[in-house]
């Protein structure tokens, strides 16, 4: 208990050269967490690299003598916002990567300047700030017993009604994303017999899709099926699929594997054949 | 007594009021209505007059004071009175003079549907004319003055229907307006010099001042006198002003409001005895209307335009007598009064011609009306007889003592006026006698009209000629009452002021050359137009006569000039409004317009793009938070 | 605390136009009555506020003060000086008749839906218009006074947008085109006068700490608030040039003929006649009582504007060819007047413009009414589809003269007493600057003269054989308008009682005193 | 140390944020990058209520949690309903509203 309190005034009043030392390693790893965000093609690999951030903030959270935020910070946004992230991801498409390739003229180059400017003007003005002294937690978080006590506190004292209205603000957002995602069905869901007939009436593909990968050697259902000319088919691949960009593009794959089968079995049937006329 | 001065102007100002609102159901009474106020007003300035005659020389101004009517710091404007022997004068020229006419009209417009409103609008002339000599401040006088070239407005025009009337109208009251000016200005000067416009401070302190300030007053106040007086180079109007029914010819256009210059002039003789340069140019404008309306009037075939020039001449008299002083201002006045009585007479008798001859205007389809309009004969005759200065009539006296007076100016200055006047007389025996001529004797030339109807001469209903006879006996006997033993002399003296004129001849001498020049004038005008027969188609004429006969190429100056050069000049303004001032703006609009419509295409639509802005603003307004606080 | 006379006066029409826009569509009858009984009851107050009003007492009188904005030093004041009253008893004076004008200007075309509320809204705009003007007119305090001066453009740009004067001389959409222009300059020009000012009223906060126009002068009178030259010349030209926009003083005039011409006769009213005057208000109340030094550095510049817009606005009135944009040309002229009288900062000046404001309110209020009346009987704006009305509507053609009588000023009319104060006050300082402002009235002459000559004389046209004379209700308009230019033109004292005191303090603002007469300065 | 650092930390993050949301087109990505810059202001708040002695910065850091949460939640589920509507998830294709 006691050297819970000593850690915390020493958190409260001087940084000690470990905190020094872990804010140097840990500053560095959320840099490059934060970086690899904006530069993963994929957002899976985004969002993994954000929660790696944001664990190290719960950590620099803790470290500043914010336990109940800390804490909080590795519930809430890494276990919760993270995570809704991950799900929406999966909607997406899990394993659609981006082009990085800039599209907007100039976008990129302003973006840099702004981005650059921007950093540059905020250091300026934290290194321009006198902030060499500073008053630490200790009084703060003990006047009421603890740091949990003191935000308690402050939230149903001062802050209370912004409080409150936060809450009705959860709320309201909860109400707000079931009615964005959720789609009432209006009418009855059409029936095969009807789906066929509305596919006769606009005349086209009469007969079922063709199956992916007829021509392939395994049944995946990402590949496309060749068609006799040997060209692929996308309509052969699920639509969800095709939709993400997930098909594997492997026409000309398939075809020198076709060329590499016929001259292997050209090869064993020659062979066969020599054989034969040898044997013969 | 003095309560009663308001009521002269009350009298017609309420027929006029009930005259013009009381709407259709009056129209049976409303020449009687607006004839009995009149009278009222002329009784009242009668009563008034004799009570004047009552009190001593010194002791004959009456004021009333109303109340104030515009009270502004420093500018105290009354409605308030002063009759004096000047105003008196006035007053009873115009009640008197106003009242047979109305008499007359009630004849004269008795087939026109819209009589009342021409009494109404006869009614406010006479009241706002009484205001403008009753007034005893500039401001009330311009007031009435304003108030007559209303009524003045209204009458000309008052056959609306017909564009040229309408048109004159507008002329009339425009060339007013430029008058008007002169007075505001006049009066502008006035205050800021004396700080007052009442007539009693002013003129008492035109010693104070200095003679600039005084003549350029002067000089404003003769700008407004031409304007009303049809003085040059304001006097296109009046021949236009013919336009108006007869009865207004004769109140407005010949015996009262045209004389209200000659009235403002010397009313503001202190004025202009102190400042000798103005009172050179009123000479000077005098001297050139007199001779300017006398040779229109020779030329004109118009009856009434022709004696609106002969107006317009006669008013010149009486300009040039103002502008001599003292020695002219009481001459000046007793002309207009005479005047006021033969020239009404020789309008209304105009009138009575008009009315006999289908208004037909023109003297050359005239001829030997005299024996089918016995009455209009003798009393036109004795009005021409009185306006070309037949000894014993009202015109000789007159007359023959401004020609005095111009003589009595003194210098070489004195006989080229005395010249002037001299000349003007002969030239107005001959063109009234020409009007006399053509229009009484010789042989009939009137033929049917366009659509057949010959005229069917006839003498005047009762009601038109009463009046007529009652201006003739004015014409005949005024001049000798006036004259004999100086009365009208010693009767304005107190308020005007006199001195003997000293002409280098002797009186006599110039008495016998006026005679002289009239029976000359008279002469050359029988040889053209008695013993030859008219011509019913004007001959060409001469170049001097053509031009006379456009009011020697005033009008076209003018329309070259002012109508001509204002429409360009509005047009091209109308123009330059549209396109430059407010081209401007539009311009402005459109550069900001293509400047959006460019700046649109960084509207891309795609939100990154917006983010770099919006990321880029905030480095922006950081830089300058910084910025801020390191200065 | 005493009865809140000032913000009641206002907030009766504000009140009665939310009544009004509610009324059902079915009944735009009732909402007609509603209107006019609303303007009434203005009028009423408005004469309370006249009779209220000591002339011989304080400056402001009747005031309010709530705190408003307390952050920024804004405060809802309320308080009124002879200025003040006088505009305020024109306005509540004016609406009752430009509802009674504008009766059938907003009826609903037979086809349109039984759902459409076009008479709601227009006379619903109308008292929303009139209660931010007497608002304004009542504002002490700068940042109120800059808020309602621009709010008052938001209904005024629906009137003018929405309820276009059906005569006209093109097609439909064109004239749909047009008005729509017209509401949009007007919209634009005002809002950049009113930007500009916006800037200034920021500038006045930043210089003098608060809005309070009677803290803020009282300052400036003793001395406790300095302000550098140029700081108060540039807050000054911020101001003055939203007011010359909204004047309007040339060159910032073209709006008005296309609003006006655009607008239908009543609304044109309510824009030269009640809307405008906030502006040339406003130069007296704020840029001299502001801005003392500054005014008199800017003088001679705007004393030339101020004629070229007299000159300037009666000749294009001359060679107009559509009779309201004739009128507002004049009315341009006319403005010239009343900021050559508040500039010329002499006693005779000032009195004579707000007189002029008040007087040429009632005159281009009569002669614009009775030439709505006659646009629409003919359902042409030209002047060349008119002749001989004079013989065919008598009544009409005798009040349109008389309208018109009152434009040129002829004495024994209202506008004569304003004018004539306004050339005195402005011969005594710039004696040129009189002479040529005399020129105005010869002009005035001609344009007033040329439009009736035009119109009601010469031949019946075949056209206009058939038009009916002025109906009672027409009649209700005119003859009040007209009693009232004569009677204030013989006896203008109610008037100038309450102005007088008003423009001595104005003088006192600005430290200017008469220039002496000569003959007593030299004893 | 100071613990100024965790504010060039804080605004290095916040930096970085930026400019992911200015680079990628895939809207969760963006979303990401958001939640990145709330991140890092939380580190400063978190900082300066240490500075300071004072929980203010804490609870206001708390907030930003709470409202990021909802706003996360609504986010989420508009790039899902577009998605569904559009079968895309890049930003730039919902791009109407340019002229």
């Amino acid at each position: 208990m006691s050297a819970n309190l000593a850690a915390e005034t020493l958190a409260a009043y001087t940084t000690s050269s470990g905190e020094a030392f872990q804010f140097w390693v840990l500053g560095t790893v959320a840099v490059a967490g934060a970086l690899c965000t904006i530069l993963m093609r994929k957002a899976v690999y985004s969002a993994l690299c954000l929660a790696g951030t944001m664990i190290i903030l719960a950590v620099f959270y803790l470290a500043n003598g914010a336990y109940f935020l800390g804490a909080v910070q590795i519930v809430v946004y890494t276990g919760a916002i993270m995570m809704l992230f991950l799900f929406v991801v999966m909607l997406v498409g899990v394993t659609a990567a981006d082009s990085l390739k800039e599209t907007i003229r100039g976008q990129r180059w302003w973006a840099v300047v702004c981005g650059l400017g921007f950093g540059i003007l905020l250091t300026a003005g934290i290194g321009n700030a006198s902030l060499t002294e500073f008053a630490g937690l200790g009084a703060a978080n003990s006047a009421h017993g603890g740091n949990v006590e003191g935000l308690a506190a402050l939230i149903f004292t001062k802050y209370v009604f912004a409080f409150e209205i936060t809450g009705a603000l959860l709320i309201t957002a909860a109400v707000g994303a079931m009615v964005l995602t959720h789609r009432e069905r209006t009418e009855r869901a059409a029936t095969q017999r009807e789906l066929s007939e509305q596919r006769v009436r606009e005349g086209k593909h009469l007969p079922p899709l063709p199956a992916p990968g007829v021509y392939a050697r395994h049944n995946a259902v990402d590949i496309a099926g060749l068609l006799p000319d040997g060209s692929p088919s996308e309509l052969t691949v699920m639509q969800t699929l095709r939709k993400r960009g997930q098909i594997r593009d492997v026409s000309d794959e398939a075809l020198a594997d076709l060329k590499a089968l016929e001259q292997r079995s050209e090869e064993r049937l020659g062979r066969d054949r020599d054989e034969e006329e040898a044997n013969r | 007594m003095e309560n009663l001065i308001a009521l002269l102007i009350g009298a017609p100002l309420l027929g006029a009021a009930v005259l013009l609102l009381g709407g259709r159901r009056l129209d049976k009474a409303g020449h009687w209505i607006g004839t009995l106020l009149a009278a009222v007003s002329f009784v009242i300035g009668l009563a008034l007059f004799a009570d004047m005659l009552g009190r001593s020389a010194d002791d004959r101004a009456l004021y009333q004071r109303l109340y104030t009517w515009i009270p502004v710091e420093g500018f105290q404007a009354d409605i308030a009175f002063q009759l004096d022997q000047l105003s008196m004068t006035f007053v009873l020229l115009i009640s008197g003079v106003g009242t047979l006419i109305h008499v007359y009209s009630i004849g004269y417009m008795e087939h026109d549907e819209r009589r009342r409103r021409f009494f109404g609008y006869l009614n406010l002339f006479v009241a706002a004319m009484l205001l403008l000599v009753l007034a005893d401040n500039y401001l009330l006088l311009y007031f009435g003055w304003e108030g007559v070239g209303l009524a003045s407005y209204l009458l000309i025009g008052f056959w609306q229907h017909k564009p040229s009337a309408a048109t004159a109208a507008k002329k009339a009251f425009l060339v007013n307006r430029v008058g008007d000016m002169g007075l505001s200005i006049a009066i502008m000067i006035m205050f800021t010099t004396f700080g007052t416009f009442a007539f009693g401070p002013v003129l008492g302190a035109t010693g104070e001042t200095s003679e600039g300030k005084l003549t350029a007053i002067g000089l404003m106040l003769l700008l407004a006198a031409c304007g009303k007086s049809a003085q040059v180079p304001l006097q296109s109007w009046l021949g236009d002003a013919m336009e108006g029914p007869t009865p207004v010819s004769a109140l407005i256009h010949a015996a009262t409001m045209v004389t209200a210059g000659v009235y403002l002039i010397v009313r503001s003789a202190d004025i202009f005895n102190a400042a000798p340069d103005a009172q050179l140019v009123v000479v000077v404008v005098g001297a050139v209307t007199l001779l300017f309306g006398a040779i229109v009037g020779c030329a004109k075939d118009d009856i009434k335009k022709a004696l609106a020039g002969s107006t317009m001449s006669q008013i010149g008299y009486m300009i040039l007598a103002a502008g001599l002083g003292p020695i002219g201002y009481v001459f000046a006045i007793m002309h207009l009064v005479t005047h006021g009585f033969f020239k009404a007479g020789l309008f209304l008798g105009a009138g009575s011609v008009m009315h006999g001859m289908n208004d037909e205007v023109d003297m050359r389809k005239y001829g030997g009306l005299r024996k089918y309009m016995p009455v209009t004969f003798v009393t036109f005759g004795l009005g021409y007889l009185a306006i070309i200065g037949f000894p014993g009539l009202s015109g000789f006296f007159s007359k023959d003592k401004i020609i005095e007076a111009a003589f009595a100016k003194g210098g070489t200055e004195g006989w080229i006026l005395g010249s002037v006047t001299l000349l003007g007389a002969a030239i107005t025996a001959y063109y009234m006698t020409r009007v006399m001529l053509m229009t009484f004797f010789g042989e009939k030339r009137w033929q049917p009209d366009a659509e057949g109807h010959e005229p069917h001469p006839h003498e005047s209903p009762r009601s038109m000629t009463l009046p007529m006879i009652l201006l003739a006996f004015g014409s005949v006997f005024a001049g000798g009452l006036f004259s004999i033993g100086d009365r009208f002399v010693k009767w304005l003296e107190p308020v005007t002021s006199f001195e003997h004129g000293h002409p280098p001849i002797s009186a006599g001498a110039i008495t016998s050359a006026t005679v002289a020049v009239m029976v000359v004038g008279v002469g050359i005008a029988y040889l053209q137009y008695g013993r030859r027969p008219v011509p019913v188609v004007a001959p060409r004429g001469s170049l001097l006569t053509r031009a006379a006969r456009r009011d020697l190429l005033q009008d076209d100056f003018n329309h070259a000039v002012f109508v001509r050069g204002g429409t360009h000049l509005t047009r091209s303004l109308v123009y330059v409004d549209h396109t430059l001032v407010d081209g401007v703006v539009n311009g402005t609009a459109a550069s900001v317009g293509g400047l959006s419509g460019r700046l649109r295409k960084l509207q891309n639509g795609y939100a990154r793009s917006y983010a770099v802005s919006m990321f880029g603003g905030t480095a922006v307004l950081i830089a300058a938070t910084l910025l801020m606080r390191a200065v | 605390m005493s009865f809140p006379l000032l913000t009641v006066t206002a907030a009766v029409p504000a009140v009665g136009a939310i009544l009004t826009a509610a009324v059902p569509a079915a009944r735009r009858t009732a909402a007609k009555w509603l209107a006019l009984l609303v303007s009434l009851a203005t009028l009423v107050l408005a004469a309370v506020v006249f009779v209220r009003f000591e002339p011989g007492g304080e400056r402001y009188q009747l005031t309010e003060s709530h705190s408003w904005i307390k952050d920024f030093g804004v405060r809802y004041e309320l308080g009124v000086d002879g200025i003040g009253v006088a505009l305020i008893a024109l306005t509540a004076l004016l609406i009752p008749f430009i509802v009674l004008a504008g009766w059938h200007d907003a009826d609903p075309l037979e086809t349109s839906s039984k759902r459409w509320r076009p008479t709601q809204g227009f006379f619903a705009l109308i008292l929303m218009v009139e209660a931010m003007v007497i608002l304004s007119f009542e504002a002490t305090d700068v940042f109120l006074f800059y808020i309602l001066f621009e709010a008052m453009l938001i209904p005024m740009y629906f009137l003018i947008g929405g309820f276009g004067d059906r005569a006209h001389s093109g097609s439909d959409e064109n004239a749909a085109a047009q008005r729509s222009y017209a509401a949009v300059k007007f919209l634009l020009y005002n809002l950049v006068g009113g930007l500009i000012m916006l800037a200034a009223v920021i500038g006045l906060y930043v210089v003098a700490g608060n809005f309070s126009l009677t803290e803020i002068a009282e300052a400036r009178a003793n001395g406790s608030l300095e302000m550098a030259t140029s700081t108060e010349r540039w807050l000054f030209l911020g101001f003055f040039f939203a007011f010359a926009v909204k004047a309007p003083l040339w060159p910032l005039h073209t709006w008005l003929p296309n609003a006006m011409g655009e607008a239908t006769a009543p609304v044109a009213v309510l824009i030269t006649a009640v809307v405008d005057k906030v502006g040339t208000f406003a130069m007296l109340r704020f840029c001299l009582g502001l801005f003392p030094e500054a005014s008199k550095w800017a003088t001679p510049a705007i004393v030339v504007l101020a004629l070229i817009s007299i000159v300037y606005g009666a000749l294009l009135a001359v060679g107009q060819r559509d009779i309201k944009r004739l009128v507002a040309y004049a009315s341009i002229s006319h403005f010239g007047f009343i900021v050559l009288g508040i500039f010329a900062m002499t006693t005779q000046g000032q009195s004579g413009a707000t007189l002029y404001m008040v007087n040429h309110g009632i005159s281009t209020a009569a002669l614009m009414l009775v030439a709505g009346f006659l646009i629409s009987r003919r359902g042409s704006r030209l002047i060349a589809d008119y002749g001989g009305v004079q013989k065919v509507a008598p009544v009409l053609a005798g009040t349109f003269l008389i309208g018109g009588l009152a434009t040129l000023s002829l004495p024994g009319l209202a506008p004569f007493v304003s004018e004539f104060l306004v050339l005195v006050g402005t011969y005594a300082r710039y004696p040129v600057a009189g002479v040529i402002a005399t020129t105005g009235i010869v002009l005035a002459a001609l344009y007033t003269l040329v439009l009736y000559q035009r119109t009601m004389t010469g031949p019946v046209k075949e056209e206009v054989r058939e038009l009916p004379d002025l109906r009672v209700r027409e009649l209700a308009v005119v003859v009040p308008l007209i009693a009232l230019l004569i009677f204030l033109g013989v006896f203008p004292k109610p008037l100038t009682d309450v102005v007088n005191p008003a423009v001595q303090h104005t003088m006192s603002d600005v430290q200017q005193k008469d220039p002496q007469p000569e003959v007593e300065a030299a004893k | 140390m100071n613990p100024v650092n965790y504010l060039y930390l804080s605004a290095l993050l916040f930096t970085i944020g930026a400019a992911g949301v200015l680079i990628r087109r895939n809207a969760i990505v963006v979303f990401m990058c958001v939640e990145l810059m709330l991140n890092a202001c939380n580190l400063a708040f978190v900082t300066f209520s240490r500075m300071h002695g004072n929980l203010d910065g804490q609870i206001i850091a708390f907030f930003t949690m709470v409202v990021a949460a909802a706003e996360v939640v609504v986010g989420l589920a508009i790039i899902v309903s577009v998605f569904r509507a559009r079968h895309s998830a890049s930003v730039d294709d919902a791009s109407l509203m340019k002229l």
